[in-house]
């Protein structure tokens, strides 16, 4: 087991299409989260930026564009890019430092803006570009691999879209009284059916949309968390895992899986293993969960992370789903922010959002989406190229 | 008018039996596709070295979508308006790879299920004479 | 002082326009790496890449294509952006994992290609893109602040072009013997003062030109370094510091400044604070150096350097370097590599390749470049966006 | 024929007295430039309202150089082949700080020192009809 460090400050700008630059949601973020904290900029050692790769220079140094918009002020700084999994690289470095005793209070911002419509490589002709490739030669999106996923649950465990759509309708309900979420509204199961296929079996509604969006949290060991009078919500683990070889499940954005002519697959796969490296790390099990959050770029998946995390047996995930087990006010709530389906992605904040958001359950701050007694959250993702992203929380 | 030609070098053969072009490694026997690395993907193997081969021309479906929607740029369409395809990603003995294609022309999900054999076909990759892989169910 | 880590394992792919793929290259100086310091590559449990910008997807999560072109190991992965400082950003999350107890051996990989010519920004129209907007609107590229920073030396110290040439001749020396530098040729001042003016008072071989290049570390704790018998190199300190506000000093790639007219300028600008911060940290000054690497990307820069490093007062660096100290047999050779006029800049790849070049001279095995008897040496330089960058190591 | 216009929005004025519009913290008084950040960059304060203000059209030179290659894309050239200018970064008072510019047509660093005297000028950006601002010698 790690050393648990605390989460003093949390904050987000709301999510949705506001129009303006990324630095300006970051900057909202991160006053909210120092207010949060009761500590001042200028007593920030470390920043740590969640990289965006679609708003040019400044998004690539993150770290120190956020640094620079709240006035320099001489900390050290580090930007952390791993597609989806940036947010909790991000807070990984931060934890990190004050693990080694080199940083005493960390501020953490992932912002971004998306544009509509399905993400797409940045411009130019790239050959040897893994991303770039598959929309050049096969024209596989984000959505294309979801829907993978999601077939391989109905040929294999007899899912069915009327599953796939009860995610949904669950996440819009937890995200009803979010007021950081950009859609909340109810969706029924028939508007759901009614939306138009995107990628076979997935309709629009079984789909994340892309939003701009920021999350900063503050961190600090135990010890000045504590002098702060704010040492409740600590983190236990963060698991920032890469596959182990060969990795057999096609994974976003991969042309193909590695060969296991030579090498029997592991025991265990890649997105297992994520929580796995967590939960040792931790030292807890899913049966200490209260709550999770995960990433449910489309509802199909939500159901396969129910499985990765251990929640159930593989195939077991719908029935857990009718059991009502995942749904606020059930034997272990799933994405009670209203997940992705109300927030929309923003890629190197989301991440941090889940951790924004486990804080707030932890604190019993959540309001109408409040999960009882909140003592154990996990938070989860994988990013593109083998980046895994789970964050162990508790009171 | 210039032949047609593969949109990638390399990748795959044009020939009546064509085939993707994977890498094997001579020490430990692991395939690689594409043919891109320069070293053997096995973490517990150091041979620097990977051969050419051609893979497996049939396998079995390991799942399957389609696009509804025209793919953004870099993609780029066969037809005006577009027209929607299917993906298959594709399973190959005794490589144990799966390998990502469009299903040929033609084909779609319906004709589809996870374990279905198909078999790889080279096709036209949009309006140009550019040519790409495609997989072929083989209606079992 | 902070607990040191022990570099225990160094490696390069030779700077150069080989033509071949950045992840080519990389592989290459992490095997090397790994060959020196007599580790598998299995072993390895913290992968970090300094981030290439211009090599597509690949390039935006280098340290997961690394892990993925050595064969998944299940390594923790990072990927650190910083620019120029990117290495250094990288061998901090390595260094500070190692300190908090996470990891065993660390893998720090940095490898670039670059186009011919200047450095430029991705394509695409980007309005809000501070570097984006320098081309666009002032045609200001990265020579144009290397010459400011030249003219000032001139204007305000009465340094002279014919002091810029003979940094090129002494570099172009020092690298003559170093089998991984690109250009291995002596260059006379004759030679530098016949060559066109690039950005006046600068000429082509005042300044350094881009290049393919590759390098890695391995690092571990102190114990780990001792049980495998490769305790000697040790890494002192690493300061990734931002600057404190206001900036008054014109930073590449800014339009402008911080404004002083509410709080004053610091006592000490970013450059020299962020030797401060090292030298703090590692509990040594500038009169402990045995040698140094910095930064010439031009020549009249390594002469700014002196100064921010504290090897000499501000306008005294002309004088160093007639008196010859800082020549290898000097008092304090800096670039004893033969530094970026013979290697061209790799931007992820260079911090790295200055620690390799340190650990060389450290240990006693530079050759014909050796430093006698060197025990302390500083590697410096500075990203855009305000990015510190300096690692102290010593015997 | 469309009006000359600023080639960017809001970052200077083109009439008889051209200035740059920085913005001003009505709280600490710090100034910026460009007019683009949102909050007060002083690390003190924290006002989340700056005020658009013109910034002094006089400066001192501190330091200045030129481009004798052209600059790549997306610099456009004004005249083709290629002719080489000059660029200066003049501090201004009492906003105390450095701001960057082309230096007017007809001038180059023959013209300039570190510390001379330096007037904002509004000139076209290359062969269209965008304009930009330079800094043109006062020839002290
Ligand atoms: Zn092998
Ligand atoms: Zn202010």
């Amino acid at each position: 087991m790690t050393e648990p460090v605390a989460v003093i400050g949390v904050g987000m700008h709301p999510w949705g299409k506001w129009g303006r630059n990324f630095v300006g949601y970051g900057l909202t973020a991160a006053r909210a989260a120092l207010d949060d904290a009761g500590v001042a900029w200028s007593d920030i050692d470390f920043v740590v930026g969640g990289e965006t790769v679609r708003n040019g220079y400044g998004g690539y140094v993150a770290g120190s564009t956020m640094a620079r918009a709240l006035g320099w002020n001489g900390a050290r700084v580090a930007t952390c890019y791993a597609a989806c999994a940036s947010g909790s690289a991000a807070i990984e470095a931060a934890r990190t430092r004050i693990l080694a005793g080199l940083c005493d209070l960390a501020l953490v911002v992932g912002a971004d803006t998306t544009p509509k419509g399905f993400l797409a490589p940045n411009a130019g002709e790239r050959w040897d570009d893994p991303d770039w490739l598959r929309f050049r030669l096969i024209g596989a999106t984000n959505p294309a691999f979801f829907g993978m996923y999601a077939r391989r649950r109905m040929d294999l465990y007899g899912a069915d879209p009327a599953d796939f759509a009860m995610v949904k309708v669950k996440n819009a309900r937890h995200g009803l009284h979010n007021p950081n979420a950009r859609y909340r509204g109810e969706v029924t199961a028939e508007e759901v059916a009614a939306s138009p296929v995107v990628c076979d079996p997935l309709r629009l509604l079984d789909i994340c949309a892309t939003s701009d969006g920021a999350a900063a949290v503050v961190l600090s060991s135990i010890d000045t968390a504590r002098r702060l009078g704010r040492g409740d919500v600590r983190i236990r683990a963060v698991s920032t895992v890469t596959p182990r070889f060969p990795n057999t499940a096609l994974d976003l954005p991969d042309i193909a899986t590695d060969s296991a002519a030579s090498v029997a697959a592991p025991d265990q796969g890649f997105r297992p293993s994520i929580a796995s490296a967590a939960y040792e790390e931790a030292g807890v099990g899913p049966d200490d969960l209260s709550l999770a959050e995960v990433y449910d770029l489309s509802t199909a998946l939500e159901l396969d992370w129910y499985e990765d995390i251990g929640l159930c047996a593989p195939g077991e995930a719908e029935k857990l789903l009718h059991a009502g087990d995942t749904t606020l006010g059930g034997r272990i709530p799933v994405n009670p922010s209203g997940g992705l389906a109300c927030f929309g992605e923003a890629v190197p904040a989301q991440a941090i959002a889940q951790v924004c958001e486990v804080t707030w359950q932890l604190r019993g701050q959540a309001g109408a989406r409040q999960v009882e007694g909140a003592q154990v959250g996990l938070t989860i993702n994988q990013g593109l190229f083998g980046h895994g992203s789970c964050v162990i929380l508790s009171r | 008018m210039t032949e047609a030609a593969p949109v990638i070098d390399g990748w795959f053969t044009t020939d009546s039996q064509p085939a993707l072009i994977g890498r094997r490694c001579p020490e430990c026997g692991t395939y690689q596709f594409p043919p891109t690395g320069e070293w053997c993907p096995n973490p517990a193997c150091l041979s620097a070295v990977m051969v050419d081969t051609p893979l497996s021309r049939r396998g079995r479906v390991w799942s399957y979508t389609d696009a509804q929607y025209k793919p953004p740029p870099p993609f780029v369409a066969a037809t005006e308006p577009f027209e929607p395809f299917a993906i298959a990603a594709v399973e190959l003995r005794p490589e144990n790879i799966v390998i990502l294609g469009q299903v040929a022309s033609g084909y779609g999900v319906a004709d589809l299920h996870v374990g279905a054999e198909v078999e790889l076909v080279i096709e036209p990759i949009d309006g140009s004479r550019a040519l790409v892989w495609k997989w072929r169910p083989c209606g079992d």
